[in-house]
């Protein structure tokens, strides 16, 4: 088993406790977004930090997992104090972040963006009293391509040498891929059937900023609101239409889920078929269009006679 | 609950043979929400809508629904019809069970049954239809025209004398375009000239025309009827009002060795000038880049001999604000040079003939300016070399043009009669000259054309040899032309004494900014993007943007001649109104619920969304939303179906009405 | 072609989602040109296949459609000029992540038909009516719709095992 | 220990540089080796059908050229070609295959098997040129060629059609151009650089290649270019061996020795000139190299 090495984490948390202090000191900043150790060891959880001293107690763990974009959308209004903020991001929170610019809910002149060396974190139900390794690190995480935060303000850390991890996700797509519609069904019947519609991925997904969810409407009722299969269904494959060409690829709606649904496979495909068809990748530049809100005359149209 | 009425249509046999109507009016009176059904012989006819306007009235219908032919035949008869019952004619819908049943299925079941379905999906989007009301946009009766060659000054000589004001921009100090430039026209051979420069004293002269010369198109805001043109008028050193066009200040420039472009570089001009002696207006401009004063500071000369004091060293470019109502678009065209290219452009060069290298290989507007009368060898054909008078000139068709390997596909469709042009040209010049022409086919397609070409072979005895030229190089001061003769299947190499390139016409350079600024489609090439290749042929997409000439694509005098007065006609027609009316079938946007991803604008074909800000009471922004411009709207939907949430929604085709037929299937 | 005759076991329910312009025109044309086609298509009128929205094929399906076509006018030819191009994409994702959850994508069809091709609509019609005849009812939305499972009660071994644990 | 080598690629030589074309691949191996880049040949190839198969049965010669490029997949790296005819074959199979499918299934058919035929390939002078970089191989270069006048002849194939083999400008390249200034040598501008020499008319109907081959040499020498440098061994075969007869048919002595552009290029690297094959070839080049002190 591959450990990673645990001194890179306090290097991170070192740099980005000097930077917030810094700038919460001058005034930079009316807040930095960040993480602070959790109640019980082994976690920590997003936080505010509004002053010198609430940046002393920001740490940067594996335990990190939220994704902290979310709390820059306008579905989390009220969270983060007005005025220009600063924020700690790890690959996919710049992901998300540069997607966020890109759909007009953020500025970038109004953000000072802590970019995070970040080697991983833990899986939800890793377990997280022993160090990041191959046992316990997110599936996300072993196939990142962020490690190393790209335009950024500000750097925090170095990164360690990283082993090569087994890409269980992308496995994973290849096995269903590889199955019969009908097999796939039957795998999707039997997850969507245990979802109990708690919206939990809705809650957590930075994109998910819509004042009314469309699944939420009843005149006209695009999809039923009761945790039953036919609505869970239309439920999923609403909001993986809805991520196309925006998902950051965090996979806190898989995480976040309850019952454990593999939502981050949906997005995933997604994901891989604008990349394939139309080069578009997730990435830490915001971009005028996303795939889908954009063509070219001579983009495939091989499935249409 | 609705009252719906329920007409279900016979037309003669043509659905009554195979649908059972009077069931099907049968089964809709079932259907919730229809208060009243019946079936007729034929709705559209007289009796027919006067029997839908009675049970309007009658039983106090509030939607009509009549199931008959296809609406692409008669939704405008019966919402007409509605109409002057009392009924809002958006609530008026057709159910099509003739085309597309009764006409394509021979099962009298399954047609009624499918004429019945057709019905019940309609009552319900009839149900969950909106009373809209037309869209009225207020007109600004004041066109601009963007160009001030022959198709600039067309349509704003035709806009004018309609009398409606025009504001014309060109870009260079003069108004004439390339036509100026010209010796003579296929296919009369009348002097380019004397036809053109009456054109442009008028346009200098009349009333209803402002014209902008040295000036450029910084900004465009608004739709049609309501746009907001800032222009920028870039500083010409000389005072306009005060110049008097004396022509001091040119002859007495000491900076007299520029090449002159609108000579094609042949000639000289003074680095203050003007492009050419009947230039309208008649006032200089100094070229900056080239005058000794704004070079070192030290000359001034013209200033210094000025009698009117019209000179001014100082002077700044300034932005002029323009409101019209509608916009002609005339940039023309360039010719496609053809000098070894960067290696990402996707157009190639022609490096194999020399071109740049061999002075004596010219371009066909090169080739005009030798032979005009007023060019730079007074219409001598002298070769730029040396000076003499070629013996043997090779014409080379499509160089650039159809060629899919050098990067353009299309025909330039000017060239083959201008190079039958100037092989006569040159014919009347050099008597006992020989031309030879390259070509691949002779397109001489208009009226009196095929006769000149013919002309041009058979009288002027123009060698014309169907094949490409290969390579052209230079030996013992000749030009080698290697080429081909297809039609005999030999290669064949001539000494020409110049060689003069039927050179490609290309979009302006620039072409594809303006448009961006003017938010009009461009085709790869960069020339404009009519609404529709045939039936409009001189619109845009965008509303109240027209076209005119070869900024849409290749085209010769007399057609864009046609295409001006015809976009001068549109912009006339729009003008003949006060308030424009168009149909309610347009995005608008719930702001309550909006969020501002904007999704709806990067997807838009029209550009009709735009941000807006909500503010509270205080001022203070609260958020920003998507808001359509309901007059820019072409109401393709293609927003809402983009909008995560579903705040716009297409007016006429709603979420609502269409779930409610789906679940009624 | 399809006769009074001929009688069969399924009549699938096919649902066609059409552009104005060009498709809803091309079908006029079959219709004028009185050629025949399996009378099981339902269409839906929209302006322009850029209004169509995933949802709408989704809420078909689930509404009892065996097939889906959705059809508009070929590339360069939309009358709202970009349209066409945006469903495209939109379509093209869309048909893979159907795919994805396992809906066979024979049952969903695509296609350009201008208001000239009163042939093409014929033939795109009658192939899929027929390509869905022979595969049958689309049971895999009917079934979950019929489904009265309620995922949320505290039946399920997970949720009852996870209540037990708080 | 050898050093490691810079990028290694696959090798196909095909038939002419076993045969009369040998010096072309003897250079071809030395100059690599000059440059410490790796080169394995395909094991097995065979014929590509050149430039006679195609005309006779298209099928056959996308075939031929598929299954080699089948059999290069066994060997690491971008496919390297020395002859333009055989560049060409196989870069047209490449996009016939690209572009049609039902030609695609005819050939798997054929080869009786997938044609997994994606691996770029690559004339020589674009590995120099563009993998190699004409910077690296400036500084590469040991015995410059300075005072050589040099007519590039790129001959028909090396450029055309232009969506075929996307090597240059396909009317006005300039890519041996480029390659000779960073040798040190001197390209001359002459009139008959994409010229045909007549190709394979050399056996049945040499009266034309006589007359094609005699123009290219007659404006190489207008130019005032002291040897010709090809690409191709055909090219080679017509204005060398026939060097002597074109001489006789136009009366005008030419003299222009036949170079390769591998073996210019070896050279330029310091490669001993008896190791390029100055021998086997019919206008000996070497008392012009001795006169310019180039060997």
């Amino acid at each position: 088993m591959t450990t990673i090495n645990q001194n890179c984490y306090d290097s991170v948390t070192e740099a980005i406790r000097r930077e917030a202090a810094k700038l919460l000191q001058e005034q930079t900043v009316a807040a930095v977004v960040g993480y602070v150790a959790g109640r019980r060891p082994g976690t920590a959880s997003p936080a505010v930090a509004k002053s010198a001293e609430d940046a002393e107690k920001l740490v940067f763990s594996p335990a990190c997992v939220n994704n902290l974009a979310l709390f820059l959308s306008k579905a989390k209004k009220g969270i983060v104090p007005k005025g220009k903020t600063a924020i700690v991001a790890k690959g996919c929170d710049l992901r998300a972040l540069a997607g966020l610019i890109g759909e007009s809910q953020l500025n970038r002149e109004d953000l000072v963006v802590i970019g995070v060396a970040c080697a991983g974190v833990f899986s939800a139900a890793g377990e997280r009293s022993l160090p990041l390794s191959d046992a316990n690190i997110a599936a996300k995480c072993r196939e990142c391509t962020i490690h190393t935060p790209e335009g950024v303000d500000v750097v925090a850390g170095t990164l360690p040498q990283l082993p090569d991890f087994d890409p269980v996700e992308a496995k994973e797509l290849a096995r269903l891929e590889a199955m019969t519609p009908q097999e796939r069904w039957a795998f999707w019947k039997e997850h969507f059937s245990r979802c109990i519609r708690c919206m939990a991925c809705r809650q957590i997904c930075p994109f998910c900023y819509c004042e009314q969810c469309l699944c939420d409407r009843n005149r006209p009722q695009a999809v039923e609101s009761s945790p039953r299969p036919a609505g869970n269904l239309a439920w999923h494959i609403v909001r993986a239409m809805h991520l196309a060409g925006r998902c950051a690829g965090c996979a806190e709606c898989e995480r976040s889920c309850p019952m454990d649904i593999p939502l981050n496979l949906l997005n995933r495909r997604m994901a891989q078929e604008l990349k394939e068809q139309y080069q578009y990748e997730a990435g830490t530049t915001p971009q005028e269009k996303g795939p889908l809100n954009q063509y070219r005359e001579d983009d495939d149209q091989s499935f249409i006679k | 609950m609705s009252r719906i009425g329920v007409f279900v249509c016979h037309c003669g046999e043509n659905i009554s043979r195979t649908v059972d109507v009077e069931r099907v009016a049968g089964e809709a009176a079932q259907l919730p929400g229809v208060a009243y059904s019946c079936d007729y012989k034929y709705m559209c006819s007289d009796p027919g809508q006067n029997l839908l306007k009675k049970a309007l009235a009658e039983h106090n219908l509030d939607g009509v629904l009549v199931a008959a032919c296809s609406p692409r035949m008669h939704e405008k008869t019966f919402r007409k019809a509605a109409q002057s019952a009392g009924l809002n004619p958006y609530l008026c819908d057709m159910g099509n069970i003739r085309e597309h049943c009764s006409w394509v299925h021979e099962d009298r079941e399954a047609a009624t049954a499918k004429a019945s379905d057709i019905v019940k999906l309609m009552v319900e989007r009839v149900k969950r239809g909106k009373a809209l009301a037309p869209i009225t946009v207020p007109v600004t009766k004041r066109a601009l025209v963007i160009g001030g060659g022959i198709a600039g000054i067309q349509a704003a000589l035709d806009i004018a004398d309609a009398g409606k004001e025009v504001i014309l921009v060109e870009r260079e100090p003069s108004i004439g375009g390339h036509m100026a430039q010209l010796s003579e026209t296929f296919p009369t051979l009348d002097c380019s000239q004397c036809i053109m420069t009456p054109k442009m004293v008028d346009v200098a002269n009349h009333p209803n025309i402002t014209l902008y010369t040295y000036a450029e198109i910084e900004k465009v805001d608004g739709y049609i009827g309501n746009f907001q043109v800032t222009i920028r008028r870039k500083a010409r050193s000389v005072v306009e009002d005060k110049c008097t066009g004396c022509g001091v200040c040119t002859s007495k420039c000491p900076k007299k060795k520029i090449p002159n472009e609108f000579d094609q570089n042949l000639g000289m001009r003074s680095a203050i000038y003007v492009p050419f002696p009947q230039a309208v207006p008649n006032t200089p401009v100094i070229d900056r880049e080239n005058c000794t004063m704004f070079q070192s500071g030290k000359c001034g000369v013209c200033a210094k001999v000025c009698g009117p004091q019209a000179i001014d060293y100082e002077q700044q470019d300034t932005l002029v604000v323009e409101a019209v109502g509608a916009v002609v678009v005339a940039t023309g065209f360039k010719l496609y040079s053809i000098d070894r290219k960067p290696e990402e452009s996707p157009i190639k060069g022609y490096g194999e003939f020399g071109y740049g290298l061999i002075p004596d290989v010219i371009d066909g507007l090169t080739f005009e300016r030798l032979a005009s009368a007023s060019g730079p060898t007074g219409g001598k054909i002298l070769r730029p070399s040396d000076g003499k008078e070629p013996r043997q000139v090779v014409f080379i068709q499509c160089v650039g043009s159809r060629a899919r390997e050098k990067g353009i596909s299309y025909c330039s469709k000017i060239c083959c009669m201008y190079t039958a042009k100037h092989t006569m040209l040159y014919r009347h010049k050099v008597h006992d000259g020989q031309a030879y022409v390259f070509y691949m086919d002779a397109r001489t397609p208009g009226k009196g054309y095929d006769e000149f070409w013919r002309r041009a072979v058979e009288v002027e005895d123009a060698v014309y040899i169907r094949g490409m030229v290969s390579r052209l190089y230079q030996r013992d001061g000749k030009i080698v032309v290697m080429g081909s003769d297809t039609l005999v299947g030999v290669q064949v190499e001539i000494e020409a004494d110049l060689v003069v390139l039927a050179t490609a016409v290309q979009a302006q350079d620039g072409a594809d900014l303006l448009a961006q600024k003017l938010g009009i489609s461009y085709d790869k090439y960069n020339f404009y993007s009519e609404a529709h290749a045939k039936l409009k042929p001189v619109e845009c997409a965008t509303a109240g943007i027209y076209l005119a000439g070869a900024c849409q694509g290749p085209k010769d005098i007399p057609d864009t001649v046609s295409q001006a007065s015809a976009a001068a006609a549109k912009v006339i027609t729009l003008f003949s109104k006060d308030q424009l009316e168009r149909d309610p079938v347009v995005a608008k946007v719930n702001e309550k619920y909006c969020v501002g991803c904007l999704q709806c604008k990067k997807v838009c074909p029209y550009g009709a969304v735009e941000e807006k800000e909500i503010r509270d009471r205080q001022g203070n922004l609260v958020k920003v939303v998507a808001n359509v411009n309901a007059g820019v709207c072409g109401g393709c939907g293609t927003c809402q179906a983009t909008c995560p949430s579903k705040s716009v929604e297409l007016d006429g085709y709603t979420d609502e009405q269409i779930m409610a037929m789906i679940e009624a299937l | 072609m399809h006769s009074a005759e001929k009688k069969h076991d399924f009549e699938p329910k096919v649902v066609a989602f059409v552009c104005t312009w060009c498709t809803y025109a091309g079908a006029d044309l079959a219709g004028t040109s009185r050629m025949q086609y399996p009378p099981n298509v339902r269409v839906l009128k929209f302006p322009c296949t850029g209004r169509i929205d995933p949802v709408f094929i989704l809420r078909a399906f689930q509404k009892g459609a065996d097939g889906v076509l959705v059809s508009g006018c070929h590339p360069g030819d939309c009358h709202y000029m970009a349209g066409n191009f945006h469903a495209r994409r939109r379509f093209a994702a869309f048909r893979v992540l159907l795919g994805f959850v396992g809906v066979d994508l024979n049952r969903l069809q695509f296609s350009w038909v201008s208001a000239a091709e009163g042939g093409k609509w014929v033939e795109v019609v009658t192939e899929l009516t027929e390509r869905v005849r022979a595969m049958g009812p689309m049971r895999e939305f009917k079934e979950l719709e019929q489904e009265e499972q309620w995922s949320a009660t505290l039946t399920t071994p997970e949720l009852q095992q996870a209540y037990e644990s708080i | 220990m050898t050093p490691k080598k810079l990028k290694n690629y696959s090798y196909y030589p095909g038939c002419s540089l076993h045969a009369s074309g040998r010096e072309y691949d003897i250079s071809t191996r030395a100059l690599f080796k000059a440059l410490n880049i790796g080169l394995k040949e395909v094991p097995d190839w065979f014929c590509c059908g050149a430039t006679p198969a195609h005309n006779v049965d298209e099928l056959l010669s996308l075939s031929l050229c598929a299954k080699n490029l089948v059999l290069a997949e066994e060997v690491e790296g971008d496919l390297a070609v020395a002859c333009a005819a055989c560049f060409s074959r196989l870069k047209t199979t490449q996009h016939h295959l690209k572009v049609d499918d039902e030609k695609r299934a005819q050939v798997e058919k054929a080869i009786a098997g997938p044609a997994t035929i994606a691996k770029p390939v690559k004339h020589i002078l674009e590995i120099l040129v563009r993998d190699l970089g004409l910077a690296k191989l400036e500084e590469s270069v040991k015995k410059p060629l300075f005072g050589l006048k040099v007519a590039c002849y790129y001959g028909c194939l090396l450029t055309r059609p232009p969506e075929v083999p996307e090597l240059d400008d396909c009317e006005d390249p300039s890519i041996m151009e480029d390659l000779l200034r960073a040798l040190g040598a001197e390209p001359v501008s002459w009139s008959h650089r994409m010229e045909c020499c007549g190709a394979n008319f050399t056996l049945s109907r040499p009266d034309v290649v006589l007359h094609l081959s005699d123009a290219i040499l007659r404006s190489a020498q207008a130019a005032g270019a002291d040897c010709v440098m090809v690409a191709c061994p055909l090219c080679h075969g017509n204005l060398d061996i026939r060097q002597e007869a074109i001489e006789n048919r136009s009366q005008e002595k030419y003299d222009l020795p036949i170079f390769y552009i591998t073996q210019l290029a070896a050279l330029a690297m310091g490669v001993d000139d008896d190791k390029l094959g100055f021998d086997s070839v019919i206008v000996d080049p070497r008392p012009m190299l001795m006169d310019k002190e180039l060997i």
